[in-house]
């Protein structure tokens, strides 16, 4: 019962982390930031809400473990793969205040000298 | 319940007008991947989890993935034919 | 100007068919004969827990036939469409050099790519027990595939070992539809393997042979749809 | 109530997508309007199957085989519209390689430009 009850806030707390994650993509000044936002924010939120229902109904623990799994490759890569492809077709991100540093360039630039 | 019904149909229709209205052909393709992907939440919520499953998995992620690379095939061949009409028209000029 | 007025006309048309399908409707209290036949009885007599599953491959399994012939039509013809396509050529000194996946990506797919199969694997071998089946499962191998073109978009499948999977495995679903007019009660019948006992993996006769076979048929085609849609350089 | 809510849901998406067939030219929203009149055809049928407070048509610990009758969705809808939509995406499949092969007979996306059937 304390169980199901700790495991149903966790859930709620998981869902919140969800909705500022949708939050963040709707306010967020320009894609990347989006980006961010929907990736660390809506992966914390998944994993928050798998533990909650593991606490909840203890037989869906292994499911639940492969589930996090996913998550945790398939997120980070698609969002990994999005910001690449963003910046390759030339879109800068919105720096106001700071100087304009881009690593990916410089690294490709060396792969070229290579 | 019939509230949640509701909201998830209204953005369903949305989604589906601005998929047809949309100009950029990549964002309407998205889009109507959209529609399918809530369609598939309506599937769910009416007692029907098999086909829920395979509107998320054929509808939202299999088309959505032949329409991009169809398009990505022709607008690879709309470059290659504009490349190859400027190359034929400076050689046009030449002579 | 007539035109619009046309389109307008139409959908208004077609609107007022669509109506008395509206009108006449509520929630149904009880399910029809059929239907209530096929939920009080498949259970017992096929042993699936999944009852679409059951009307899928064995009440309506002739319709599934026909369903995967028609597929197969499908593919036949976008591969006559497309897959003709001379590779080299003239086109790709035109084309800018291809970036392959970065380093993430590759190790990423490469770890999800297994576990793809598997997972759909699972799905089409656990059909008759949970939602899911074999389109689904065929859908996430196809998927997998897909992956493995983000990485490296000129990879080359082998056709031959496609075509011929998807062949084997329609010649072996028929199969086991004429072992089942033969020792059961009529083609697709799955009740020649014994039922065994509801929720387990070893249930409900050859539906998990059948729906396996559909999920290798149905991956094998998609795989050729898309590797014969997508951009050749 | 949900069962005319997805009828009508499931109509007005026939309607969109017919709009878009008839009025757009563009030959890929052509076929993107029918991918989303398939969608609305798979949602009047989940609708007419769809029984009052019915759950899915599985058979677990919470729905044993005596309850089953009254309780669960009607199994051959739900059967019907996995077929249709395998055979949907297969069917778009095709439409999308015939566009592929007009654009590079025709050099051109837009159907107006392609006369040969008009009469």
């Amino acid at each position: 019962m304390v169980l199901e009850i700790l495991g149903a806030l966790i859930a709620l707390i998981g869902s919140l982390f969800l909705l500022l994650a949708s939050i963040g993509i709707i306010r967020m000044p320009d894609t990347y930031n989006r980006m961010q936002a929907g990736t660390k924010a809506s992966t914390l939120g998944s994993l928050l809400f798998f533990l909650g229902i593991g606490l909840g109904h203890s037989g869906l623990w292994g499911k639940l473990l492969v589930l996090s799994l996913f998550v945790l490759i398939t997120n980070p890569l698609s969002s990994h793969v999005l910001a690449r492809a963003l910046h390759f077709i030339g879109k800068s991100p919105l720096l106001v205040g700071y100087d304009s540093r881009d690593d990916l360039a410089d690294d490709m630039n060396q792969m070229e000298e290579l | 319940m019939i509230v949640v019904y509701i909201l998830l149909g209204l953005m369903m229709l949305i989604a589906a007008v601005a998929a047809i209205q949309m100009r950029n052909i990549v964002s309407a393709i998205i889009t109507a991947g959209v529609v399918s992907l809530i369609g598939s939440i309506l599937f769910l919520l009416a007692g029907a989890p098999d086909v829920a499953m395979t509107e998320a998995a054929i509808g939202s992620a299999l088309t959505t993935v032949i329409f991009l690379f169809a398009w990505s095939r022709i607008t690879e061949q709309m470059k290659t034919d504009k490349k190859s009409s400027e190359h034929d028209s400076e050689g046009g000029s030449n002579d | 100007m007539i035109k619009r007025i046309i389109i307008i006309i139409t959908l208004i048309g077609l609107s007022f068919v669509l109506l008395p399908l509206f009108l006449n409707m509520e929630d149904a209290e009880r399910l029809s004969e059929l239907s209530q036949t096929y939920v009080t009885e498949g259970a017992e007599e096929l042993g699936t827990a999944n009852l679409v599953t059951a009307v899928v491959v064995s009440y309506r399994g002739l319709d599934t036939l026909g369903e995967v012939a028609v597929l197969f039509a499908a593919t036949a013809g976008v591969t006559l469409l497309l897959g003709t396509k001379k590779k080299g050529g003239s086109v790709t000194d035109l084309l800018e050099e291809r970036r392959g996946g970065s380093e993430l990506l590759n190790t990423g797919a490469a770890l999800l790519f297994p576990v793809l199969l598997l997972f759909g694997a699972y799905i089409f071998v656990h059909g008759h027990l949970t939602p899911g089946g074999g389109f689904q499962g065929g859908v996430v191998i196809a998927s997998a595939f897909v992956l493995l073109l983000f990485i490296e978009s000129d990879r080359e499948f082998s056709h031959s070992v496609l075509h011929s999977l998807e062949a084997l495995s329609g010649a072996a679903y028929v199969l086991i539809g004429l072992i089942g007019l033969w020792f059961a009660a009529g083609f697709l019948d799955p009740r020649f393997l014994p039922s065994g006992e509801i929720g387990r993996l070893l249930s409900a006769g050859a539906i998990p042979l059948i729906y396996s076979l559909i999920g290798i048929k149905v991956g094998s085609e998609l795989i050729g749809v898309v590797d014969s849609l997508r951009r050749r350089s | 109530m949900i069962t005319q809510l997805l009828i009508i849901l499931g109509a007005a998406l026939i309607l969109v997508g017919f709009w878009g067939v008839l009025t757009r030219k563009h030959i890929v929203k052509i076929i993107i309007s029918f991918s989303i009149l398939d969608t609305g055809i798979h949602l009047i049928m989940v609708g007419i199957g769809y029984i009052k407070d019915g759950s899915a048509p599985i058979i677990d610990q919470e729905m044993p085989v005596s309850r089953l009758a009254g309780n669960v969705v009607d199994p051959i809808p739900s059967a019907l519209v996995l077929t249709a939509i395998v055979i949907g995406v297969a069917v778009t499949a095709l439409m999308l390689s015939y566009a592929v092969q007009l654009y590079t007979f025709y050099k051109t996306v837009s159907i107006e430009q392609i006369k040969e059937l008009k009469w």
